[in-house]
C-alpha cells in the first residue's frame, strides 16, 4: 500500500462526497458537517483531559519519588475513569445562600471556554476546526470567558473564601494576559498573519531551524512564563493556596460541577501547550510532512506533549510564589522586557537585513534584552537582600 | 468565511449545553439528602461572621485598571503586526511611539506605586 | 434563510439580556447581563462578517470592562435592592420617552432608503485597519494612546488609597 | 444579501434606546454606566452595518468602531474611577444623593 495516499484530508472529502450523495441541500451539508467537526472535538477533548490527569499524577508521582496512581487498570490508566465515575454519582450540595444561577452557571462556562479554545488549533495542515482570520486574537476572546467564569464562580457561592480567591485569581489572570498577549504579538509580526495554521505554515524550513523558538527565545520565555499563570499552575497557583484560602473560588462546589473546573483546569494547560506548540515550535512541522500530512498530527501532539511534560514538571518541583511577588513579577519584569522586545522585534525587522544575518541579530537582541533585564532585576533584588536590617527604626523625636 | 464560524457557532452550543446535560443527568442517579448544615456554607455548620461581599481593597481595581490600557493596546497593536510587512520605517516608529506612550503610563503607575500589592 | 433565523433569534436574546441590565435589582446580576449582551453583540458583528470586531468585542467588552464593572461593584458594595428600588422616581417618564424615541427611529429607519450594495468582504481586511492605523489615520491613533495614557493617570489618581 | 441593512439599524435602535432607558431611570451610578455602554455598542453596531452594506472595500467603519471601543474601555475606567472615589468620601454612589452642588 501506499503510505503517502494515506490523507486526513481524503476523510473529509469522502464524508463531503457521501453528504453531497445523499441530496441535501447546501446549507444542510454545512450544518452536519459542522455538527460532525465540533462533535469530533468534543470527545477529542474529553479523552484527552482523561489521558492528561492520569499523566500529571504518575509524573508528579515520580518526580517528588512516590508511586502515583496504580491500582486501577494497568498502570493505574483507568483511575481518571474511576474517579469520573465517582464523582458522577456523587451527591452534589449547593449552599442554601448561594446566588443559584450563577452559581450553576459557572462551571459550565469554565468548560465552555476550553472546548471553544479547541476550535482554532492547527492538528495538521487540513485538521483544523475553523481556521479563521483572527485566530489568535480569537484565543484571548476565549480566555476572557474563562476569568468570568471563575468571577461568577467566586461570586455565586456567597463563602468568603471563594469569594477572594475568586478575584485573587481573575487579578492574577488579567494580569498575565498582557504578557502573553505582547509575547504573541510578536511571532503575529515576524510571519505577518494571525490565522493559527498560517503561523505554523511560517515557520515551515527544513528541520525545524525556522521555528521562532530559535529567532525569537525570549519571547517564548515570556510566553510560557505567563501561560504557567494563565493555567493557573504552580508557582503561581495561589487561586488553590490550600494554607491562605483553601482551595480558591470553587471550594464550594462539589459532585460533577467540581469535576468540570477540575477537566477545563487540565485542558486549560493543554491548550495553552498546543498554542505555545504551534506559535513557536512549528506546529504541525516536522520531517516528511510534505509527503505524509497524517505525521502532522503525530508531531503535533508529540510537541505539545513535551511542552505540557515541563508544565508539569515546573508544577511537581517549584514553591509557590507570594501574591506580591508575583504581581510585580509580571508588571515590573515580563511587561516592560516583552515591551523592549517588541520595539526591538520591530525595528530589526525593518531594516532589511540578508536572511541569516537577521536571524542572528534577533536572536542576538533576544538574549541581550534578557541578560539585561536579569542582571537589573538580579541587582535590585540583591539591594532588597542586603539592605540594613533592624528591629525598629529609631525617629527622632521632632519639638 | 462565515462557513468557518459555522463549526465555532456549533462548537459553542454542544459546548454550553453539554455540562449541563451532563450535571442533569447525574441529577437523576445521585443521592439527593440535603441537610440544613451540610447546606450551610463551609458545609459544616460553621457561620459566617458579617456579610460576605465585604468590600474590597482598591488594589484589585488598579490592576484592573493597567490591564484595560492594555487590552486596548494589544487590540491596536495586532492589526498593525498583521499589516507589518506592507509598512515602512516611519509607520513602525509611529506605532512605538503609541507603545511608549503606554509605556509611560506603566511607568507613571510604578512611580505611584500602584503596581505594589500592599 | 439560516442567517436570518441565527439572527433574529441573536437579536431577541441581546435586548432581552439588555432589558435584563437596565432592569435586574442585583447590581451583579446586571453586570451580568450586560456579559450576555455584549456576547450577543459578538454575534452580530460575525454576521456582519465583521469577525476582528467581534472577537476584540469579547476581548475589551467582556474581557476587560465588565470585569472592572464587577470590580467596581465590590468596592462600592453597591449592591441593589438594599437601599430604596433600583429605579429613580423618573422611570415612567424615561420608559415612555425610550419607547418613544424608538418608535420615532424604527419608522425612520424601515423607511429611508439606503444606497446599499452588495460587495464581498476583501480578504485583507486586518491588513486594510492595521496599515491605516498608521497611514490615514495615524492622528486618531496616537491621540487615542494619548486619551488612553491620560484615563490610566486620572483613574490611578482617583481610585488610589490615600495613606496617611 | 439574505439580511436587510435596515433589520441591524433597528436593532441598533432598540439596544441604543434600553441602554437610554438604563441612563435616565437608574438610580445607581454604576447601574447608569452600564448603560451608556449599551448606548456605545448600539452606536458600533450601526457603524460595522454600513461599513457592511455601503462601504466593505474600505476599513473606515471597522477603524471608526474601534475607536468607539476604545473611548468606551477609557470612560469606562475613568467613570468608575470616580464612582469608587465618590463612595469613599460619601459612603453612597445613590445618584439622588449626591448633590453637593446643590447647596
Amino acid at each position: 500500500m501506499d503510505l503517502s495516499s494515506i490523507d486526513l484530508r481524503a476523510i473529509g472529502a469522502w464524508f463531503h462526497g457521501l453528504l453531497i450523495s445523499s441530496g441535501m441541500s447546501q446549507t444542510g451539508i454545512h450544518v452536519i458537517e459542522a455538527l460532525v467537526g465540533a462533535l469530533l472535538l468534543l470527545i477529542f477533548g474529553l479523552t484527552l483531559v482523561i489521558f492528561l490527569i492520569w499523566l500529571e499524577r504518575k509524573l508528579a508521582g515520580r518526580i517528588q519519588d512516590r508511586l502515583g496512581p496504580n491500582r486501577v487498570g494497568p498502570y493505574g490508566l483507568l483511575q481518571t475513569v474511576a474517579d469520573a465515575l465517582k464523582l458522577l454519582t456523587k451527591e452534589d450540595v449547593t449552599p442554601l445562600d448561594a446566588d443559584r444561577v450563577p452559581y450553576n452557571l459557572a462551571p459550565g462556562l469554565a468548560v465552555f471556554h476550553v472546548i471553544m479554545a479547541l476550535a482554532v488549533i492547527p492538528f495538521s495542515n487540513r485538521v483544523i476546526g475553523a481556521d479563521i482570520n483572527v485566530g489568535v486574537l480569537y484565543l484571548m476572546a476565549v480566555g476572557a470567558i474563562g476569568s468570568m467564569a471563575a468571577l461568577m464562580a467566586g461570586w455565586a457561592s456567597n463563602n468568603k473564601y471563594a469569594l477572594i480567591g475568586g478575584f485573587r485569581v481573575v487579578a492574577q489572570l488579567l494580569s498575565y494576559e498582557i504578557p502573553l498577549v505582547l509575547a504573541m504579538i510578536i511571532p503575529v509580526m515576524v510571519s505577518g498573519t494571525m490565522r493559527m495554521n498560517g503561523l505554523a505554515v511560517a515557520q515551515g524550513s527544513i528541520f525545524g531551524f525556522g521555528w521562532f523558538v530559535w529567532t525569537l527565545p525570549l519571547a517564548f520565555l515570556i510566553f510560557f512564563v505567563a501561560s504557567l499563570a494563565e493555567g493557573e499552575r504552580a508557582p503561581f497557583d495561589l487561586l488553590e493556596a490550600e494554607s491562605e484560602i483553601v482551595a480558591g473560588y470553587n471550594i464550594e462546589y462539589s459532585g460533577m460541577k467540581f469535576a468540570w473546573f477540575f477537566l477545563a483546569f487540565f485542558m486549560n494547560s493543554w491548550v495553552l501547550a498546543a498554542i505555545g506548540t504551534t506559535i513557536f515550535f512549528g506546529g504541525w512541522q516536522g520531517p516528511f510532512v510534505d509527503q505524509l500530512p497524517a505525521l502532522g498530527v503525530i508531531y503535533f501532539l508529540g510537541k505539545t506533549m513535551i511542552l505540557f511534560f515541563v508544565q508539569a514538571w515546573v508544577r511537581a518541583t517549584f514553591p509557590r510564589l507570594r501574591i506580591d511577588q508575583m504581581m510585580s513579577f509580571c508588571w515590573k519584569f515580563l511587561v516592560p522586557m516583552a515591551l523592549v522586545l517588541f520595539a526591538a522585534v520591530a525595528i530589526i525587522l525593518k531594516l532589511n537585513l540578508p536572511q541569516p544575518l537577521e536571524a542572528i541579530t534577533l536572536l542576538v537582541a533576544n538574549v541581550a534584552i534578557l541578560l539585561t533585564g536579569v542582571t537589573l532585576l538580579g541587582r535590585t533584588q540583591r539591594k532588597a537582600l542586603y539592605a540594613p536590617k533592624r528591629a525598629f527604626t529609631p525617629t527622632i523625636p521632632r519639638l | 468565511m462565515l462557513q468557518q464560524y459555522g463549526l465555532i457557532g456549533m462548537l459553542a452550543l454542544i459546548a454550553l449545553a453539554f455540562p449541563f446535560v451532563v450535571v442533569g443527568f447525574t441529577w437523576l442517579i445521585r443521592p439527593k439528602r440535603p441537610d440544613p448544615i451540610k447546606n450551610s456554607t463551609y458545609e459544616c455548620g460553621l457561620e459566617t461572621i458579617g456579610e460576605t461581599w465585604v468590600q474590597f481593597r482598591a488594589q484589585y481595581y488598579l490592576f484592573a485598571l493597567i490591564f484595560v490600557v492594555f487590552d486596548i493596546e494589544a487590540m491596536f497593536l495586532f492589526p498593525f503586526a498583521v499589516a507589518f510587512k506592507q509598512l515602512g520605517l516611519f509607520a513602525v516608529i509611529e506605532a512605538l511611539l503609541f507603545v511608549a506612550m503606554l509605556a509611560m503610563g506603566l511607568i507613571y503607575a510604578w512611580r505611584k506605586q500602584a503596581l505594589e500589592w500592599q | 434563510m439560516l442567517q436570518q433565523v441565527i439572527f433574529i433569534l441573536m437579536a431577541i436574546f441581546t435586548l432581552g439580556m439588555a432589558l435584563g441590565t437596565v432592569t435586574a435589582r442585583n447590581l451583579f446580576h446586571a453586570a451580568l447581563f450586560l456579559v450576555g449582551t455584549f456576547a450577543g453583540v459578538a454575534v452580530l458583528y460575525v454576521l456582519l462578517e465583521a469577525e476582528f470586531l467581534a472577537v476584540s468585542q469579547v476581548v475589551v467588552y467582556i474581557g476587560a470592562i465588565a470585569t472592572l464593572i464587577i470590580f467596581a461593584i465590590m468596592l462600592s458594595r453597591s449592591m441593589m435592592g438594599k437601599e430604596a428600588g433600583a429605579m429613580n422616581k423618573q422611570w415612567l417618564f424615561a420608559a415612555g420617552g425610550s419607547a418613544l424615541l424608538f418608535i420615532v427611529l424604527a419608522m425612520l429607519l424601515s423607511k429611508v432608503p439606503f444606497a446599499t450594495q452588495v460587495a464581498p468582504v476583501p480578504p485583507d481586511t486586518i491588513e486594510q485597519i492595521g496599515s491605516s492605523f498608521v497611514g490615514v489615520y495615524v492622528i486618531p491613533f496616537e491621540v487615542a494612546s494619548v486619551l488612553l495614557l491620560v484615563a490610566l493617570i486620572g483613574a490611578i489618581m482617583l481610585a488610589r488609597e490615600r495613606h496617611g | 444579501m439574505a439580511i436587510p441593512l435596515s433589520w441591524y439599524l433597528i436593532v441598533a435602535a432598540a439596544l441604543f434606546c434600553i441602554g437610554f432607558y438604563g441612563v435616565l431611570a437608574r438610580r445607581n451610578a454604576v447601574a447608569i454606566l452600564m448603560g451608556v455602554e449599551l448606548m456605545l455598542n448600539a452606536v458600533n453596531i450601526n457603524f460595522l452595518a454600513f461599513w457592511r452594506y455601503v462601504r466593505p472595500e474600505e476599513p473606515l467603519g471597522q477603524v471608526f468602531a474601534i475607536f468607539v471601543l476604545a473611548v468606551a474601555a477609557a470612560e469606562a475606567a475613568v467613570g468608575l474611577a470616580l464612582i469608587i472615589s465618590i463612595y469613599r468620601t460619601r459612603k453612597t454612589i445613590n445618584i439622588d444623593n449626591i448633590d453637593l452642588l446643590r447647596g
